[in-house]
């Protein structure tokens, strides 16, 4: 079974049906179909992040650099004022973020525990200050993206990224299939050692394992995820700020997937949910919201051992027992 | 001879499974007490529930008269309990020296027995190794320094969950030695250990385990006497 | 429509470094409007305030909840350049009108520049380019520039560098401080060594408050001079206490301007908010002006973007800094001071340019 | 670079170097010996500034304005391990990151709530304000010097208690096996309430020594974090010998890269770091 | 006995800073045999065994396998080349199930491991192999028991099918019968005398009546130290190894 918990089947049953009929409810608001298109990019983004440090172990504070490479690497190799296709330009971002994150996999992997969420950090630094020094690419102001890609494959153009409602369902189907291919991933047997290297991996070597480069596979390919979400991000905008790579954009992403509960891949969703549904409603209740979000992500630590995925677990467990 | 640990029904879960069935048994002052079980019957829970490890969800354990069960761990052991744990509880980031500097306290009668040297003398093996890490030892000498860490904070009552797991005969013959001598000095001992022999020339009372239940409570005659069926039990 | 509430979206930080001047913005604007409730034409002001954190980020998705959900007609903000940026970026020739309070990024009203997009503050530019010659007449010859390096910083010192340079003066370093690093004890003594006639900076806030305190603990203080745009002893005087004695800033405003518009201003805004105005507030003060005299002269209807647009280009603001028209690419042509430290007051030592009007280089408009 | 230059420069790094091991130094106790990774290390910084620069408005004195906020803060210390951190010894290492943001965020409220947003700044005490001249016309604040031999003290006492004290020993073998040390007869939660108090009024004391030489802005907690992160990372988790040469170390790198290569100097610790860590995974100093 | 040949030291070294753990060694192990290494504690057993499936470095001196020289190799290739080891200190992944431990070190020879889609549960065969290597050990029946709350004993058995399903041709066993049973270690022991008929076993335990029975040669080492090998026999009367490892007399007190 793919989704083995029943609290993920219910979620998931409840989520995307809901989500796949949303905007007929919003038609009217742009802002909202905007809002939860800016949600599923980051959910994106932080299942990627999620994969990494609560399947794989491997805690990352750099995982943002991704997220902001795949909006600048779009700025640097499309050209000015052509159209370009989006597929294409999926496939260059990725692999291009492939790359980079193979290199510097190769150097970060190496080390493990504090001292790789030191050196990610360390790499996403050194972009961060790269860009926002540099004149280029627009410097701490960023810079705008004039070109939004076409989306057609072989002649065919299926939907159009400037309207809303269309670019909310590419993120959706983009969503839906990340979070399929994570679990396909997690099933499969290369999710098997993802597994047995996270728990033990001393023991795993000791099994005839090159536990090295599992990690660096998977590494690769969240980091791809990821940038593919900022590449996204900057579509939906056309606009690219370094702010997108810094320390507390990772952060903020390791708190939603945290708070969604570590290692269960769909409570990425759930915590960028709460989050960005906890900080909206605050923000729109009172000026001292900042104070309301700290306290209220203090209780939810508290109460949700293993995250709200593993609270909601627990819930339907206890009531299937009784 | 007064009644130094009585624990009485004990029951322990780890989560939902139910590991001690009801565990009572009681230890005089300055005797032995062998825990004697097949792999997984409770012996370490047991051990554990006393020291207050893990929580019961019922029964008591009292020591010396007092109902202990209600307190934290470090309160029960500060009555002059020390504890030899299973996989020998070393610490990565102290040095041997400092394992034995760290737990050394006088016991609440103010008696220095065992002190740093003693121990020093008693394993010289250790002595060559003063400034390794705990983990940086052989498995054997971790099992002696365990056992060295117990003795320097004087206890009383000393519980020791296979003690001489992992190590050479000679020093096996040694450690039993010592258990003797801190026998003879009055102290009181809980051993959980496979060598029924040892167990048999060394305990005043012998406990056996059988899935969380005591399955039978002897003293030493009685052992002889039964011998067969405690080997038995434990399938020798 | 004409008695629906005319709606004023607000976009700017009230948490973090930036928040005090989110509020001070915040609050001259209201103050503006509620003083000009009259030339409103009876309909009222309906405020919808967002924190922008003075996260870039987040700035598009901000705008479009004022524009698209909100549907604003005025969208004010921000205080931060990059925010304006993302900013800009949703709302350039939107059916809204943006005013940029603060936020100082040439491009605003240069590449950038929109029918639709006004700001009442400055451009980086214009605050530092008098400053050249005003060394010039100081008889300043070399010069070492340092700021902390973004986009604001280094427009700033191109600025200055651009008249001071033309004037026959030298830059014999340029300094760029990573932001937001406020250790500066290296760049001092490095200053120190060169011993340059005198020392151009850019800092605000905090960064302003650290280095001016830290010029003087290495005792550069009254030997090499300290100039600077106006930001850097703006709001922060107090904490900087003595070390900022005598230094010579240029901006579009100073605190004890004599007009008549400035003395109400600040003895208004002190009464009403408990606490003296600033700079932002002015900024903001003149947003709110700006607005209701649109508003007036358009007879309270500002349906019409073209017809709004157009009163807004005319307004004359009677500002506390003096009055000011917009220019061409909707920037202010305005006065520049030159002010000096006295006793912990900016006072103002004579008018270092005269409705002075920023170049908008790359404005096609 | 003139010789004269260099020796200033040389200063600087080794005085800035000094500064950071005093900021990082509640940091390498909380997280480098205990093993509590606390984010809302650089929120506690700021609300040492700050409550120093409240006291020293309302009372005058900087001496009084230190003791008392040291000792504010060994409370607020006290109560966040006795309500918060205490439940999460148990779980995840990311519980705790979550928990600290969570902190963080309150603090920041607070500070905006209490204080404002404006930038602040406390004088120098009288009796450390004088400057002695250096080189040419530079002159060097004695309180700069004053933050040194303070850091250099507290450097020394801190690297005495936790390697050659019982109780160092104690807290060492806490972080790695706290049932065992339980079974010593300590009261580990105790222990270790007071040693995160301690942390945390460590963290608010170098906040208000540095007041007079920093600026006191919203925020300022959250810059000065990672630097600290970088510092203790750099010696190797759980050495206070190698938090401080860290320190040092960082001070002169960023001190001189800002002079040498100016367009690396914002990239430069990190670089410095991801060098040491790839020569030595574990930091310079680990156990 | 001509058995051939398999795992070779020469003049192998470790050094711990000035500590000689292990010093100038020179063996051999043999295919179809089981090698017994006792010594006192500290002698550098567990050096040695950590040294021949490459979790340490020597600092000098050559590992032999088939003759090949394999010091160099990186540890995951050790057990490639089917040099298999269980650990002295309880070393399984705790929050899997037996089977789960088992299965993971039977998919290294089944292969797969680079396999994103295929499901890790579609194949019988990879279950059948892990299970049987459960069974060899007696642990059938805790096949889906997460393995830490199986006890200790059981635990250590569960080690060595860990190692068995990997299909290793040289064993490296740390004293697996530490902390079993009686009826545990007996059931080792006869698996043991089984599976030596086989495989290449090099057997470090404190257990004497274990090693007695169990080992075609038998090395004593001291203080990082070859003293002796030899047979059973030979090595029991020595009386070097009486003094410094055996004591004089029974090994009961
Ligand atoms: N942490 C745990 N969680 C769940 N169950 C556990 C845990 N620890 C032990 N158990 C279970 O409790 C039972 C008793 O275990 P215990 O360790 O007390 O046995 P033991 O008699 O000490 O065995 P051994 O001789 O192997 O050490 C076992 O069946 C074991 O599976
Ligand atoms: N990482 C290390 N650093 C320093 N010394 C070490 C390290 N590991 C082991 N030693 C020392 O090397 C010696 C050999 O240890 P080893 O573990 O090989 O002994 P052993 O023969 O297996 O003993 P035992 O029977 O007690 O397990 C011991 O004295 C030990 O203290
Ligand atoms: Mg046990
Ligand atoms: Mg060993």
């Amino acid at each position: 079974m793919l989704l083995n918990k029943r609290a993920e089947r219910l979620f998931v049953w409840i989520f995307f049906p809901l989500a796949l009929l949303m905007p007929m409810f919003l038609e009217q608001n742009e802002y909202y179909v905007n809002k939860l298109t800016t949600i599923m990019i980051l959910s994106i983004f932080v299942m990627s992040l999620d994969y990494l440090v609560g399947k794989c172990g491997l805690i990352t504070l750099g995982h943002a650099m991704f997220y902001g490479l795949g909006g600048y690497i779009f700025v640097m190799i499309a050209p000015e004022y052509e159209a370009v296709n989006f597929w294409i330009y999926t496939f260059y971002i990725c692999a291009i973020s492939a790359t980079v994150a193979f290199v510097i996999g190769f150097l970060v992997l190496r080390t493990n525990g504090i001292y790789m969420i030191m050196i990610t950090l360390a790499f996403a630094q050194m972009t961060f200050y790269y860009f926002s020094d540099s004149i280029d690419f627009g410097g701490t102001d960023g810079v705008f993206v004039y070109v939004k890609p076409e989306t057609s494959i072989f002649g065919l153009s299926l939907f159009d990224l400037d309207n809303p409602t269309h670019f909310y369902y590419l993120c959706l189907f983009s969503l839906f299939n990340t979070l399929l291919f994570f679990k396909v991933l997690i099933r499969s047997r290369f999710g098997r050692l993802v597994d047995a290297i996270h728990e033990n991996p001393g023991r795993t070597v000791a099994l005839g394992y090159n536990i090295f480069i599992y990690r660096l596979v998977s590494y690769v390919v969240a980091s791809a995820l990821g940038a593919y979400a900022g590449y996204l991000f900057t579509l939906q905008y056309g606009f690219v700020n370094p702010s997108m790579l810094s320390w507390t954009t990772s952060g903020t992403a390791l708190v939603m997937s945290i708070l969604g509960g570590m290692g269960s891949i769909y409570g990425a969703i759930l915590g960028t949910l709460v989050y960005e549904g906890l900080h909206y409603s605050l923000e729109h209740l009172t000026e001292h919201w900042l104070l309301f979000m700290g306290g209220l992500i203090i209780l939810m630590v508290m109460v949700f051992k293993k995250g709200i995925a593993g609270f909601l677990e627990d819930l339907l467990e206890k009531r299937d027992g009784k | 001879m007064s009644n130094l640990l009585e624990v009485k029904s004990l029951h322990s879960l780890y989560g939902e499974s139910h590991v001690l069935h009801g565990v009572s048994f009681s230890l005089d002052s300055g005797q032995a007490l062998s825990l004697m079980g097949r792999n997984g019957m409770g012996k370490t829970t047991t051990l554990k529930s006393i020291l207050g490890l893990v929580t019961p969800r019922s029964g008591t354990v009292s020591f010396k008269g007092e109902n202990i069960t209600n307190l934290a761990t470090w309160q029960r052991m500060k009555r002059d309990i020390a504890y030899v744990p299973e996989g020998r509880g070393m610490f990565h980031n102290l040095t041997v020296k400092e394992h034995l500097q760290v737990a050394a306290r006088a016991n609440n009668q103010g008696e220095k027995i065992w002190d740093y040297d003693r121990v020093l003398d008693t394993f010289p093996r250790l002595k060559e190794r003063l400034s390794n890490l705990g983990t940086q030892l052989s498995g054997g000498e971790q099992q002696m320094l365990a056992i060295g860490r117990a003795l320097v904070t004087n206890p009383e009552l000393l519980i020791l969950d296979e003690a001489t797991e992992g190590l050479a005969p000679l020093i096996r013959k040694e450690i039993w030695e010592v258990i003797r001598t801190i026998k003879e000095s009055g102290i009181s001992t809980i051993i959980v250990d496979k060598n029924i022999q040892v167990l048999q020339k060394l305990c005043d009372r012998h406990v056996v385990l059988v899935k969380g239940k005591v399955v039978m409570n002897l003293d030493a005659e009685q052992l002889q006497s039964n011998l067969a069926q405690v080997e038995g039990y434990l399938g020798v | 429509a004409e008695q629906d509430p005319i709606k004023v979206g607000v976009m700017l930080p009230f948490s973090g470094v930036y928040g005090g001047l989110g509020e001070a913005t915040r609050n001259g604007l209201k103050m503006a409007l509620q003083e000009h409730a009259a030339d409103l034409q009876g309909r009222k002001i309906e405020f919808i305030e967002m924190d922008t954190e003075a996260k870039p980020s987040r700035a598009p998705e901000i705008a479009n909840s004022l524009l698209n959900k909100s549907h604003a007609d005025f969208i004010i903000g921000p205080v931060h350049s990059g925010v304006a940026m993302g900013m800009i970026k949703v709302l350039k020739d939107k059916d809204t009108i943006m005013i940029i309070p603060n936020a100082g990024v040439n491009a605003a009203t240069g590449p950038l520049c929109a029918p639709n997009i006004f700001r009442t503050s400055f451009s980086a530019w214009q605050p530092s380019y008098p400053m050249g010659k005003v060394a010039l007449e100081q008889g300043f010859k070399k010069v070492v520039t340092l700021s902390w390096n973004y986009g604001f910083g280094q427009e700033s010192l191109d600025a200055f560098e651009e008249s001071f340079t033309s004037g026959g003066g030298e830059i014999v370093k340029k300094m760029l401080v990573p932001f937001p690093k406020t250790e500066f004890q290296s760049y001092l003594s490095e200053i120190g060594s060169i011993q340059p006639d005198a020392v151009f900076v850019f800092f605000a806030g905090g960064g302003a408050v650290k280095f001016v305190k830290d010029y003087d603990a290495m005792g550069l203080k009254g030997k090499i001079p300290l100039l600077g745009a106006g930001f850097l002893t703006e709001g922060t005087l107090e904490a900087q206490g003595d070390s900022a004695e005598g230094i010579l800033t240029t901006l579009h405003y100073a605190d004890p301007l004599k007009n008549e518009e400035n003395q109400t201003f600040r003895r208004g805004y002190a009464d009403k908010f408990g606490k003296p105005s600033d700079l932002y507030a002015v900024q903001g003060y003149d947003t709110g002006l700006m607005i209701a005299s649109a508003v007036k002269a358009l007879n309270g209807d500002i349906s019409d973007q073209k017809a709004l647009i157009h009163a807004l280009e005319n307004t004359k603001v009677k500002s506390p800094r003096g009055d000011f028209t917009f220019s061409k690419a909707h920037n202010p042509i305005q006065n520049i001071y030159l002010r000096r430290v006295e006793n912990g007051e900016n006072q103002v030592v004579k008018l270092a340019a005269s409705a002075l009007e920023d170049p908008a280089r790359g404005c096609s408009m | 670079m003139d010789s004269t230059l260099f020796i200033v420069q040389l200063i600087n790094g080794l005085q800035y170097g000094l500064l950071l091991f005093l900021i990082a130094s509640g940091l390498t106790l909380v997280f480098g010996v205990m093993g509590i990774l606390n984010l809302a290390h650089g929120s506690m910084f700021m609300v040492g500034a700050y409550l120093a620069w409240y006291f020293v408005q309302q009372t005058g004195s900087f001496a009084f304005s230190a003791v008392i906020s040291a000792v504010i803060a060994l409370l607020i210390g006290f109560l966040v391990e006795r309500t918060l951190i205490r439940q999460l010894y148990r779980r995840n290492h990311l519980d705790q990151v979550l928990l600290t943001i969570g902190m963080i965020f309150v603090f920041n409220a607070l500070q905006g709530l209490l204080w404002g947003n404006d930038p602040l700044g406390v004088d120098v005490p009288q009796a450390l304000s004088a400057s002695i001249p250096l080189a040419g016309i530079i002159e060097y604040p004695v309180y700069r010097i004053f933050v040194a031999v303070f850091c250099v003290v507290v450097a020394g006492v801190m690297y005495y208690v936790i390697s050659k004290t019982r109780l160092g020993m104690l807290i060492r073998a806490g972080e790695s096996n706290r049932e065992m040390v339980e079974c010593l007869g300590i009261d580990i939660s105790r222990l270790y309430t007071i040693v995160f108090a301690i942390g945390v009024m460590l963290s608010a004391v170098a906040g208000v020594v540095a007041a007079p030489i920093s600026s006191i802005v919203p925020g300022m907690g959250e810059h000065i974090l990672i630097t600290c992160f970088v510092v203790v990372v750099i010696g190797g988790m759980g050495s206070i010998k190698g938090a401080f040469i860290g320190a040092l170390m960082v001070g002169l790198v960023d001190t001189f890269a800002s002079v040498l290569v100016p367009e690396l100097s914002s990239m430069m610790i990190y670089i410095f770091m991801a060098f040491i860590l790839l020569l030595k995974p574990q930091g310079l100093f680990s156990s | 006995m001509e058995n051939n040949v398999i795992l070779e030291t020469e003049g192998l070294c470790k050094y711990w800073g000035g500590l000689k753990a292990l010093d100038d060694l020179s063996l051999a192990f043999h295919d179809n045999q089981l090698h017994g290494i006792v010594g006192p504690n500290g002698a550098g057993k567990s050096t040695l065994l950590n040294m021949l499936c490459g979790h340490y470095k020597p600092t000098s001196g050559k590992i032999l396998h088939r003759g090949e020289s394999i010091s160099s190799i990186k540890p995951y290739e050790f057990a490639r080349r089917g040099i298999g080891r269980s650990f002295q200190k309880t070393n399984i992944y705790s929050n899997s199930t037996c089977l789960e431990n088992c299965s993971v070190a039977v998919q290294r020879l089944m292969g797969g491991s680079f396999n994103f889609f295929r499901s890790r549960y579609s194949q019988k065969m990879l279950d059948e192999i892990a299970t049987q290597a459960l069974e060899k050990v007696g642990l059938g029946q805790r096949r889906d028991h997460i393995a830490s709350q199986i006890s200790y004993g059981e635990q250590r058995q569960l080690e060595i099918a860990m190692v068995l399903a990997t299909s290793p041709e040289v064993l490296l066993l740390d004293e697996p019968m530490a902390g079993m049973g009686h009826e545990e270690s007996q059931l080792i022991i006869d698996l043991l005398s089984r599976l030596k008929k086989e495989y290449c076993i090099v057997l470090v335990e404190h257990d004497m009546d274990a090693i007695f029975e169990l080992s075609d040669q038998l090395t004593v080492m001291v203080d990082g130290q070859h003293l002796v090998t030899g047979s059973v026999d030979e090595v029991r009367d020595d009386p070097r190894v009486k003094e410094a490892y055996l004591g004089q007399g029974d090994e009961v007190y």
